[in-house]
């Protein structure tokens, strides 16, 4: 993908498809893959093709916080010219510390250039956290991650989360969370932000989210922001190894006969059950497999704290805490209790007896006498 | 706090603290039970009072051909509900992970439908003993709020899981994070409840047995 | 001359039903006046004519003047009225049934005493013996008579 | 002079609770299965007959002083104390309408011996002075006089001297060293002397030595029946004192359900030592001297008869088989009632309910039960071998206009006795 | 040992797909011989097994028409052996399957030449007929 310097006229998606050589066959099988990457009905395929005709080409500033780059790596590994790679190279990716040719001040000065060009209009993608204890711990150029993101919502259009560092604050904010690690969400109110979390996401819905927001702006978003579209989707529900689970089949170790079998992966710690992603559907690495697919269990990686769930390895049934230990000091503490009050009852007990008055008949008949 | 962050909640801490008043409670329970001490018996036995009370823990499981006919609904509804909770507690997979990891070490689980089945089978069970409580003259005279506690936090579990496992009504987080915590409140109630029978019935059936047994009493 | 019991109950087994009943009734008329209610039944045991049936309907009268009498457990003890239960005890062992009656005369005279001797239980004269004596009595002349 | 009250009632409850009655109370789930087993409630069906809530004053107390939720409870005032007005309104419940026959101790699924529980729970009923007036007439007799009839020794002396002139048996009084003390009822003595005459007749042809105690010739124990220990252990350590002056090696208790109980299993528990003598009822004896051959019968009942078993033989007592051999051993036609043995209907007037005149009504409904078993039947003659169990019967029979004489198993025995040579000694 | 090493065969599953998905064909032929609207089915975004795939394609069988467009790497237009349902395949550069649709309709969307190509074709051509015919006057003088 090229840098592009903003220019005074902007293109139509379709144009640019079409300055690219593309005919329009090929603009129809990309629509007709959009709309299967967007899990829309094949129905959708004309009115996408006519939404992209028209949408202009949009200006991105894509700003990387704490994060590993996997996200990145994520949607440029995918072979080109694939559906993701034609998207990406039809929007206008002005500043991408990782990618641009430009650096240093020279890119800053791309950033701010295209910020002020586009202002209000740029789509804003964001990966990685941002920490919040000390501004020091994560800076670009000398600003701090914080006032670098402030700066940049300002004027965008919208906010793509990317990865679930930046969704949900994902490793960094991993238990003890050192940096003070949160999502772009817990800092920007006042802008429409769409989560498209994973470890990394899954780079077609990294893209797909982008084609539809060209095409038909917000996508519809779950209770975590997440574009129902692509997270609506339960792994566990949609897993090719459930009837296993249905049968009550289940991978024991990660080689016994069950695992060969390719038997559910529950109790190998499989969070499916609980996980929202396409995985299942549009799998990885140009649609070969997911996970499951390849004898791992699901790590959640789409789900917010997905680091503290309790291990990769435990099933999700079981609990967090260390409950063996729990079980002998309550154990104790019932033991001490109970010997207090055990105390006590002998004690009234005792005096109830020792207090008893010996009935007499004489008693008897003078109270049933009154 | 977002489901997922509940569902945290009810797996770490919140299990934690139910499992430990779980265990405190029974274990409180037990000894203030035992603490009231029991006299000596001076009368010559007729029986063994060792047998007597073994034999009763375990023939109470049964009942007379007369007894069965004057009660069968409580009779047979009461079987049910408690065989299909113990299948449903015990032998579903997921259940038994849980117990592998409390107490390290593990069974053979039944196969999902079928503890499904039993599940539903079970609030059915419920359900109507519930009703029969509300209409029975006797049954609802004796009925005391602790029943119907006992009755709801027994009840509550099941649904739950039941809904968490077919994905119904809520999301799944949600559901299965209902389901933990309900099962947590009945682990907290448990030792101060009615529900405290489960382990006391064993008790009583003894010490009633051993009389029987001491008298040479043969039912 | 009937001095003892074993004479006297040996003199009373040689009897039929019918005559036993008979010389028992003697003996109950000897104690009626400690329980009236039971004078038919004793009449009927009297009288040799008498039906099943109406013997039947005596035994229960019998029966029920008993129950009526009879002391209940743990409730003060009344002798004096405790003789009345004696006499309908030995109405009741006269007018039995054939295959109930064991030996209603002797029975009868039993408890004819035994209501006797209530009267004045607790003072424990010796007014049993006149009761006995007055029995044999009453069996020689019955057995002159037939 | 001191006074019954109400602390005094609670402060026994509170005594009396003991481990096994905590874990009845805690183990109790209001199935109502108990109800079905009572015949208080299946003859007369108002669910406070329920054996189970005829103990809630007692429950309450249990919560409130030795559990800690009770307690917590209390302190926010969401229990309130046992009143004396509920205990006024309970003795109905704990007397009138339960003979502790014992029959849903037995059902209980949960294993509650609820039996116990009410025999306990009277113990603070007569604390508080709610004890009912039969009762406490009964124990007064009992007390003062010796037996709860009010019958003395002359009395006995009297049937003794009948008995003697009409068997030629001697009947001993106070012989040391005796092999059996024979106790007796009051009940027998005054209705049904030809017990007395079985008895001596059987023992005296097998051989055994055996005595009547001039100090104590009272079985019965009002004391257990109105629920007061302390009533209960004077009563019971005269017939110890009689026993263990006379060196007898058993003592009998009579047909009498509750003498038995009283005799064989609280005795020991209220003196607070084991006997130096057995202790055994007149059937167990009868069976022993069956099994010894000490006893022939000859000739069979030719009537279809069955057997009514008192409760406090077989439920609380154990004794089953010895009044079916011993019946078996003269009746041709013996059947069984549809619940026999351990689950046999109480005649209705046990535990102290025939000697309470607030009961009479009740006592009669309860009595349908044994009708419908009988009803089922159609027998000739009903055996027995407790005398308020035969009186309860006798009159509920009269009552209904059933003609179906009742026997005491002794005498029936008697009957058919075959005398041995030389067995007079 | 290589992860190939590792014998994972999938037992026999069934997602329960399969049938749902074969009568929606039914339905969709149906319409399109009643209405002659034109339906469209994503097999991508829908779980399948394998077992279930190949199932699928053997209840559809093979047609007449095979061809192979070239856009964006290769796309694979197969007539099922019912006229009227077509298989389209979608592949990029290096042949993977990246998308795979059932189309129910005379003749598959892509393969229609596209209204706007036509039209600028037309000009096209115009423009160059009008441009020889202006040559050949001036040779004539």
């Amino acid at each position: 993908m090229r840098m592009q310097t903003p220019s005074p006229y902007e293109q139509t998606l379709g144009e640019h498809l079409r300055s690219q050589g593309i005919s329009r066959r090929g603009f129809l099988k990309f629509c007709g893959l959009l709309a299967s990457s967007m899990a829309l009905a094949p129905a959708m395929i004309p009115k996408i093709a006519a939404a992209l005709e028209q949408a202009k080409r949009p200006s991105v500033i894509w700003l990387s916080f704490q994060e590993c780059t996997g996200c990145t790596e994520s949607l440029t590994r995918s072979h080109s010219p694939s559906i993701e790679g034609l998207i990406f190279d039809a929007i206008s990716l002005d500043y991408h510390h990782t990618l641009q040719a430009a650096s240093g001040d020279a890119a800053e000065h791309a950033r701010e250039e295209a910020m002020k060009a586009h202002y209000g209009k740029y789509v804003l993608v964001v990966d990685g956290s941002i920490p919040l204890d000390n501004p020091g711990y994560s800076t670009i150029a000398g600003i701090s991650n914080l006032d670098m993101l402030k700066e940049a919502a300002a004027g965008a259009a919208a906010i793509i989360a990317v990865g679930t560092c930046s969704a949900y604050g994902g490793l960094p904010k991993a238990d003890p969370n050192p940096t003070g690690a949160v999502s772009v969400s817990d800092i920007i109110k006042d802008k429409p932000i769409i989560n498209v979390p994973g470890c990394p996401p899954i780079p077609v819905v990294i893209t797909g989210v982008i084609a539809h927001f060209l095409t038909f702006g917000l996508p519809e978003l779950d209770s975590l922001g997440r574009p129902k579209a692509f997270y609506g989707q339960n792994i566990h529900d949609r897993c090719y190894r459930r009837p296993f689970y249905d049968r009550g089949l289940f991978a024991e170790t990660f080689d016994d006969e069950g695992a060969k079998a390719g038997w559910c992966l529950y109790k190998l710690g499989c969070k499916g059950p609980v996980t929202y992603n396409a995985c299942a559907t549009t799998k990885w690495n140009d649609g070969t497999s997911f996970p499951i697919e390849s004898g791992h269990g699901c790590i959640g990686c789409s789900e917010p704290n997905f680091w503290d769930f309790g291990g990769f390895y435990k099933a999700l049934s079981i609990p967090t805490g260390s409950s063996g230990q729990n079980v002998v000091y309550a154990a104790a503490a019932g033991i001490a209790a109970g010997v207090a009050i055990g105390a006590i009852n002998k004690k009234s007990k005792t005096e109830a007896a020792s207090s008893h008055q010996t009935v007499t008949v004489e008693e008897l008949n003078q109270e049933s006498g009154s | 706090m977002n489901e997922v962050e509940f569902l945290q909640w009810v797996k770490g801490p919140a299990f934690s603290i139910a499992l430990f008043i779980f265990v405190a409670g029974l274990v409180l329970r037990l000894f203030e039970i035992l603490s009231l001490g029991r006299k000596v018996n001076y009368a010559v036995p007729k029986g063994d009072p060792m047998q007597g009370g073994l034999r009763e823990i375990f023939r109470r499981f049964g009942t007379d051909k007369a007894t069965f006919q004057r009660s069968m609904l409580t009779i047979v509804a009461g079987y049910v509900f408690h065989i299909g909770l113990f299948v449903v507690i015990f032998l579903l997979a997921a259940h038994v992970e849980v117990f592998k990891s409390v107490f390290g070490f593990g069974w053979p689980h039944l196969s999902t439908p079928v503890v499904d089945a039993f599940a539903v089978i079970t609030m059915l069970a419920l359900v109507v003993l519930l009703i029969h409580r509300l209409q029975h003259p006797v049954k609802r005279f004796l009925s005391s709020p602790g029943d119907y506690v006992a009755w709801v936090v027994t009840f509550v579990p099941l649904l739950t899981g039941y809904m968490a496992y077919h994905h119904l009504l809520l999301s799944p987080q949600m559901m299965l994070g209902l389901h933990i915590l309900s099962v947590e409140v009945l682990l907290i109630v448990f030792p101060f409840t009615k529900l405290m029978h489960t382990f006391t019935v064993f008790l009583s059936r003894w010490y009633n047995g051993a009389s029987m047994g001491l008298r040479g009493v043969k039912s | 001359m009937i001095t003892q019991d074993t004479d006297f109950k040996q003199a009373l087994d040689k009897l039929g039903l019918v005559q036993q009943r008979r010389v028992g009734a003697a003996f109950v008329r000897n104690v009626l006046a400690l329980n009236p209610a039971v004078t038919k039944a004793v009449d009927a045991a009297a009288n040799e004519d008498t039906t099943a049936d109406e013997l039947a309907v005596a035994f229960k009268q019998a029966k029920a003047a008993a129950l009526d009498s009879h002391t209940r457990c743990g409730s003060d003890s009344d002798w004096q009225a405790q003789a009345g239960y004696f006499v309908a005890r030995a109405a009741t062992a006269l007018v039995a049934p054939d295959k109930q009656a064991k030996s209603p005369a002797w029975e009868a005279a039993v408890n004819a005493r035994m209501a006797r001797t209530c009267g004045h239980i607790d003072a424990s004269d010796e007014s049993m013996h006149e009761e006995s004596e007055a029995q044999y009595r009453l069996l020689e002349q019955f057995l002159n008579d037939i | 002079m001191s006074t019954l009250t109400l602390e005094r009632g609670i402060n026994a409850f509170k005594a009396q609770i003991d481990a096994p009655m905590a874990s009845f109370f805690s183990s109790c789930v209001s199935c109502g299965m108990c109800a079905e087993a009572c015949l208080f409630y299946t003859e007369n069906p108002e669910p406070r007959f329920t054996p189970i809530y005829k103990l809630e004053p007692l429950r309450r107390v249990w919560e409130q002083e030795y559990t800690l939720i009770g307690k917590l409870k209390a302190k926010l005032g969401l229990s309130k104390p046992v009143t004396d007005a509920e205990l006024a309104e309970w003795q109905e419940l704990v007397y009138n309408n339960c003979s502790l026959c014992g029959r849903c101790t037995l059902i209980c699924p949960v294993g509650n011996d609820i039996t116990y529980m009410i025999r306990k729970m009277r113990e603070g009923m007569v604390a508080s002075g709610h004890a009912p007036e039969g009762l406490i007439g009964a124990s007064t007799r009992a007390v003062q006089i010796g037996s709860p009839m009010g019958v003395k020794l002359p009395a006995l002396q009297a049937q003794v001297r009948h008995l003697e002139k009409s068997s030629g048996l001697e009947v001993p009084f106070d012989k040391e060293g005796a092999e059996y003390l024979l106790m007796l009822s009051s009940m027998e003595i005054m209705n049904y002397p030809e017990y007395l005459g079985a008895v001596a007749k059987i023992l005296t042809n097998a051989g055994k030595t055996w005595t009547l105690s001039s100090e104590c010739f009272e079985a019965t124990n009002s004391g257990i029946q109105i629920g007061s220990s302390d009533i209960a252990r004077e009563l019971v350590s005269r017939v110890v004192a009689a026993a263990e002056k006379l060196k007898v090696k058993t003592v009998i208790s009579p047909e009498c359900g509750h003498a038995y109980t009283a005799l064989r299993w609280d005795g020991p528990n209220l003196i607070g030592r084991p006997y130096t003598f057995a202790a055994k009822h007149i059937v167990e004896v009868l069976d022993e001297l069956r099994a010894e051959g000490l006893l022939q019968t000859e000739g069979f009942e030719e009537s279809k008869l069955t057997f009514h078993d008192p409760c406090q033989l077989v439920r609380r007592g154990g004794v089953v088989e010895q009044p079916r051999n011993l019946l078996n051993m003269v009746a041709k036609n013996f059947v069984e009632m549809a619940d026999h043995g351990t689950l046999n209907w109480c005649c209705g007037a046990g535990g102290g309910v025939s000697a309470n005149e607030d009961a009479e009504e009740v006592k009669m409904k309860a009595f349908q039960r044994k009708k419908k078993q009988l009803d089922e039947l159609h027998v000739d003659t009903l055996v027995t071998a407790c005398a308020n169990c035969r009186i309860q019967l006798e009159e509920g029979m009269e009552v209904n206009q059933m003609d179906i004489p009742v026997l005491g198993l002794t005498e029936m025995i008697a009957e058919h006795l075959v005398e041995r040579k030389g067995g007079a000694a | 040992m290589s992860l190939n090493a590792i014998p994972v065969h999938t037992e026999t599953v069934a997602t329960g797909n399969l049938r749902p998905v074969m009568h929606e064909i039914r339905q969709a032929l149906s319409e399109l011989i009643v209405h002659g609207t034109h339906g469209m089915i994503d097999l991508h975004s829908l779980p399948f097994s394998p077992q279930e795939y190949a199932a699928l394609d053997e209840f559809l069988g093979e047609g007449e028409i095979d061809l192979t467009l070239n856009v964006l790497g290769k796309t694979r237009l197969r007539e099922s052996g019912y006229a009227g349902i077509w298989r389209i395949e979608h592949f990029d550069d290096n042949d993977k399957r990246i998308g795979y649709f059932i189309e129910i309709g005379h003749v598959p969307e892509i393969l229609r030449s596209q209204c706007d190509d036509i039209k600028e074709g037309l000009a096209a051509m115009t423009t160059i007929l009008a441009m020889e015919e202006g040559n050949n006057e001036d040779a004539n003088t």
